[in-house]
């Protein structure tokens, strides 16, 4: 692959971000629901000529309620395993008929899935994969709320390790979910697509400067996003994005991206705050101890190590408090 | 008269091919024919056989082949039970070795009142496709012994088939089994 | 409330396809407030990150200029749409100065 | 509507097509902008094919290599959301593994065009030929053409554009044949020398609603009880709306092409007391059978249902009406069902209310491509004229063949 022009990044103020809704209110996600804030901000870098696919999941149920749509691109929901597949379709159609004249070849049209965690990690990989395989020129963005929520919170393979959720009750046998986080984006990348990248609603300009560079690229491209949900999560929903921050805070979550092949972490964290931070502040982990957190605090130190020596240098500090 | 033609050779020997070409051949004359194999899921090696039929009017059945008007045996060295099942009396055993009509039917002791024609076409093919594949020499000398479409759609249908020099060469290979093969009435 | 006429099935378009674009914008979904946030203009800095963060598009940049009681000068003004908000309270928990207030709506 | 057409002047080539490179030709002729499909026994050669037209340039179109058939089928939904003239192919577990999809592209009222090689269902596997897959897909608001002959599947995927995309049909439609027996089957078909007149009779149409960011429609919407059961009532009248396009497609095929088949087709039913009804490859032998019998005196005759979705059940009585016994063969079985061919309880339904009818026996047969000769016809009518003797026709499906079971 080879690397092209690095591109400055688009996005330096919030004012730059584009003042058009294309996502209009009135649609049904819960209060507080980040996905709502990463929906806007996704299309607000798309623009108009964007095409969207949705998989099943809590977003485009809340959003396309007969006779009520919150979308004002073209948008196209088919089932929850295939939103890559059709996009996959999507994409060829446009390329032919751009081809034969039947659309302005010269007009950029944006294809972009979208997809919840249970729509990716699980049902719809396959055809994820499939996707990015035949490298069909289309953005895939995951908004990752680490559970089934749409069903009302079943595990997902994004759940993290000790997370409840009503299959991963914690009781005397369980702890909650028994097995960590499924690395999707490091899966993803395997694949080998141009970009692939880690983001973060709480970091807004980080995020739109991903979702620009995603849709720049040619071929596939995938942008990861962690989406407090209050419902799932079990916090007050006016704490969202401060859950989201302190994710990064904690380095539970590292805003990286992979460009060619080029590994970077696009948000350093100095000083780290230890995790309890981060876990204390949402009910689907209250039945922790103090000993199982420091377990999480051990997981995360060493993924922090890993990062720092993929990068060749301390991005991610020490923790501090 | 619709003619009625099963082909037995092994997986890869081109039984299938054969009876294709042979139906395409009389497709291109404006006559109505099917070919079809037998449809298994055998792979290279196996026993198989493949059916054409021909005619001067439209085929409706699809039944398979039962009782053939002729055997085409690509293979000597299936067993004859396999091949002569169900062939017409009277009808006529075509089969690529190197033995003369009497002499074949004398080593297999084959009693029913078929006749019977021979070819070697495994040394036609060798010889000029430098490959063991017989399949193309074995449509040449059946239309020689049940003259139901011309040499040259056999040629066209070849030609149709292969491409370039392989095409050619087969084209070749189906002339010199037509002249080579051997029978009482020829 | 009476039950309203819907449309039979030869008035709908196929395949339950909706053609008005983002029409869910006539939806009502301030109902489902119970805490109001309400800015205070005086106090508000215009750093956008209400705008930003809202998941429900309710704050709109109006092309209006304040001075503040500091003489302060704003090319513009936040104005929240209370048709959409469904008083979340991002907006004042994100706010860096304070400047939201979060009220008991009063029904 | 009257439909005046005048003959078009084709130049026809007479190929040696398999059925499976019959759909390939009429694929290419057709100008179908995007594929997607995965290889199964035995529809791959469709897919070989129409490779092969990409590969040489003599079709402009999308080939998507997809990871299953589930997403086959997604790929070629969307493709056709997107506005694109979208086809795919497939047979047996691909079918069943896009069930789901089935009904998605019907609800969402996407013109796609798919072809299925008909074969039995696993477990255990087989690759053989019955109708134990189309028959699963009766209920999913697709258009089904059964072909009998390769040249009809051919000019039947020409009219399946035609209907799927007739703005007051907007539905899928299936072209089905017999796997192996007719998918790998050569056989002499016309095909044109050019493919304008084939565009002439199944036009293109660019300007549906489509997913266009000039025009944003929101497409696979959430509808609640008060919503959906008008959107499922609008695909039962476009089903019943299908019916006269079908035939009218048929009609204007015959009088622009000079070939026609009818939704089903009759052979010496006239005057015929056992009148025997199957779908598929199977007809064509059937109607040899026929033959040899009627040589003998008996008075047999055939009908084959060619439109099996929707089920064309005037045409149906029409032809049957005058006959003392109706045998249904049905290669696929609807299992716990005491008439378990599908077909058989189709023919049965559409006489119910009619106080004049004849006597209809169901028989099952031609599974897992259980060989049927005219000899196996024969022996059916034979053991059908015993029943009407007896003046018992029994009200249960006959399994004919199966070894250990038998009929006195």
């Amino acid at each position: 692959m080879s690397k092209p022009v690095a591109k400055k990044k688009a996005f330096r103020l919030l004012t730059q971000i584009p003042r058009e809704e294309l996502f209009a209110p009135g649609h049904g996600l819960c209060a507080g629901c980040t996905a709502g804030t990463i929906v806007r901000h996704l299309l607000k870098v798309a623009g108009k000529n964007t095409i969207l696919v949705n998989a099943t999941g809590c977003v485009e149920v809340s959003t396309s309620p007969y006779p009520y749509t919150s979308w004002k691109i073209p948008w196209l929901h088919l089932a929850f395993e295939n939103a890559s597949a059709a996009a996959s379709g999507v994409e060829a159609a446009i390329k032919v008929l751009q081809r034969k004249g039947v659309i302005d070849p010269n007009k950029k049209i944006n294809i972009i899935v979208l997809g919840g965690d249970g729509g990716t990690y699980d049902i719809g990989f396959q055809s994820l994969s499939g996707m990015l395989e035949r490298g069909h020129n289309v953005m895939y963005v995951l908004y990752d709320n680490e559970a089934y929520m749409n069903t009302g919170i079943q595990r997902s393979g994004s759940t993290p390790q000790y997370a409840w959720t009503t299959t991963t009750p914690a009781g005397k046998v369980w702890r909650g979910e028994r097995r960590p986080k499924k690395p999707i984006a490091d899966i993803i990348a395997a694949h080998r697509i141009p970009y692939v990248a880690t983001a973060n609603p709480a970091y807004p300009l980080d995020m739109l400067n991903k979702f620009k560079r995603g849709l720049e690229v040619e071929g596939p491209s995938f942008v990861h996003v962690i989406q407090p949900c209050p419902t799932g999560w079990r916090f007050d929903p006016r704490y969202g994005i401060k859950v989201a921050r302190l994710a990064t805070e904690t380095g539970m979550w590292i805003n990286w991206e992979l460009d060619h092949g080029e590994f970077d972490v696009t948000v350093p964290v100095a000083r780290r705050k230890h995790v309890r931070h981060y876990l204390r502040m949402q009910g689907r982990f209250r039945h922790l101890t103090d000993e199982e957190i420091e377990e999480i605090q051990k997981w995360v130190d060493q993924e922090v190590e890993r990062i720092n020596k993929l990068v060749g240098r301390q991005v991610i500090g020490p923790v501090e408090e | 008269m619709r003619y009625e033609i099963r082909w037995h050779g092994r997986g890869g020997q081109g039984a299938v091919t054969a009876a294709m070409i042979l139906a395409n051949a009389a497709i291109y004359e404006g006559k109505y024919a099917q070919a079809f194999p037998e449809f298994g899921a055998e792979r290279r090696g196996a026993p198989v056989r493949a059916y054409t039929k021909v005619s001067d009017k439209p085929i409706h059945s699809r039944s398979p082949i039962l009782n053939p008007d002729i055997v085409v045996v690509l293979d000597p060295s299936l067993p004859k039970e396999l091949y002569l099942e169900g062939l017409k009396e009277n009808g006529l055993l075509l089969v690529n070795t190197k033995k003369t009509p009497e002499e074949l039917k004398k080593s297999l002791g084959i009693d029913g009142k078929y006749t019977i024609y021979t070819v070697d076409a495994t040394k036609i093919a060798l010889d000029i496709l430098g490959l063991p594949i017989v399949n193309t020499a074995m449509v040449g000398a059946l239309v020689r012994v049940l003259p139901i479409v011309s040499i040259d759609s056999v040629a066209k249908a070849i030609l149709e088939t292969f491409s370039g020099r392989v095409g050619e060469k087969n084209v070749e290979a189906v002339r010199a089994a037509y002249d080579a093969v051997v029978g009482s009435d020829l | 409330m009476a039950a309203k006429e819907l449309p039979a099935w030869n008035e709908l378009p196929a395949g339950a396809i909706i053609i008005e674009p983002g029409n869910s914008a006539e939806r009502y979904t301030g109902d489902w407030r119970v805490f109001r946030p309400v800015i205070d203009q005086d106090k508000c800095i215009r750093c956008l990150l209400c705008w930003v963060y809202c998941p429900d598009s309710v704050f709109e940049i109006v092309d209006e200029p304040y001075v503040s009681s500091k003489g302060r000068k704003y090319k513009f003004t936040l104005k929240i749409d209370y048709y959409h908000c469904k008083g979340c309270g991002i907006c004042v928990e994100e706010c860096p100065v304070d400047a939201i207030d979060f009220v008991e709506e009063v029904k | 509507m009257a439909v005046t057409i005048q003959r078009a002047k084709v130049e026809w080539k007479r190929l040696p097509l398999s059925s499976n490179y019959a759909v390939a030709y009429a694929v290419k002729d057709l100008d179908v902008d995007v594929i997607a499909a995965y290889p199964i026994t035995p529809q791959t050669t469709v897919v070989e094919k129409i490779s092969e037209f990409i590969a040489n340039g003599e079709l402009n179109a999308e080939m998507i290599h997809v990871e299953s058939e589930h997403s086959a089928l997604s790929a070629t939904i969307a493709a056709s959301a997107a506005g694109a003239r979208a086809f795919t192919a497939t047979a047996s577990q691909g079918l069943e593994l896009m069930h789901e999809i089935l009904h998605i592209a019907s609800g969402l009222r996407l013109p796609v065009v798919m072809s299925v090689a008909t074969r039995a269902l696993s477990a255990p596997i087989s690759i053989w030929n019955d109708y134990s897959d189309l028959m699963n897909t009766r209920d999913t608001s697709w258009i089904t053409i059964i072909a009998s002959t390769a040249q009809e599947v051919y000019d039947s995927v020409v009219q399946a554009f035609r209907i799927a995309e007739d703005p007051e049909v907007m539905l899928p439609v299936i072209v089905a044949y017999d796997g192996y027996i007719m998918s790998h089957t050569y056989e002499p078909v016309l095909v044109p020398e050019n493919n304008e007149p084939i565009l002439k009779y199944a036009p293109k149409n660019y300007n549906r609603i489509k997913l266009d960011p000039e025009r944003p429609v929101t497409m696979g919407t959430l509808a609640s009880p008060e919503w959906y059961y008008e959107f499922k009532y609008q695909q039962v009248a476009a089903m019943e709306k299908a019916l006269e396009k079908a035939r009218e497609a048929d009609k204007v095929f015959a009088e622009y092409f000079g070939r026609g088949y009818g939704l089903v087709e009759e052979y010496m039913t006239s005057d015929a007391d056992i009148i025997l009804v199957a779908y598929g490859g199977l007809f064509g032998t059937i109607k040899e059978a026929i033959d040899m019998m009627r040589q003998n005196g008996v008075k047999v005759g055939g009908l084959r249902i060619r439109l099996w979705r929707p089920f064309p059940a005037e045409d149906v009585k029409n032809a049957l009406k005058n006959a003392k016994l109706v045998v249904v063969i049905d290669k696929a079985i609807s299992y716990g069902a005491r008439i378990a061919g599908p077909v058989a309880l189709e023919v049965m339904s559409a006489f119910y209310h009619d106080a004049d009818k004849p006597s209809i026996l169901s028989i099952i047969a031609g599974i897992g491509q259980r060989r049927i000769t005219e000899e196996t016809i024969k022996e059916i009518v034979d053991y059908s004229r015993k029943l009407l003797e007896r003046g018992r026709i029994p009200n249960e499906s006959l399994y004919w063949g199966v070894r250990g079971v038998r009929y006195e």
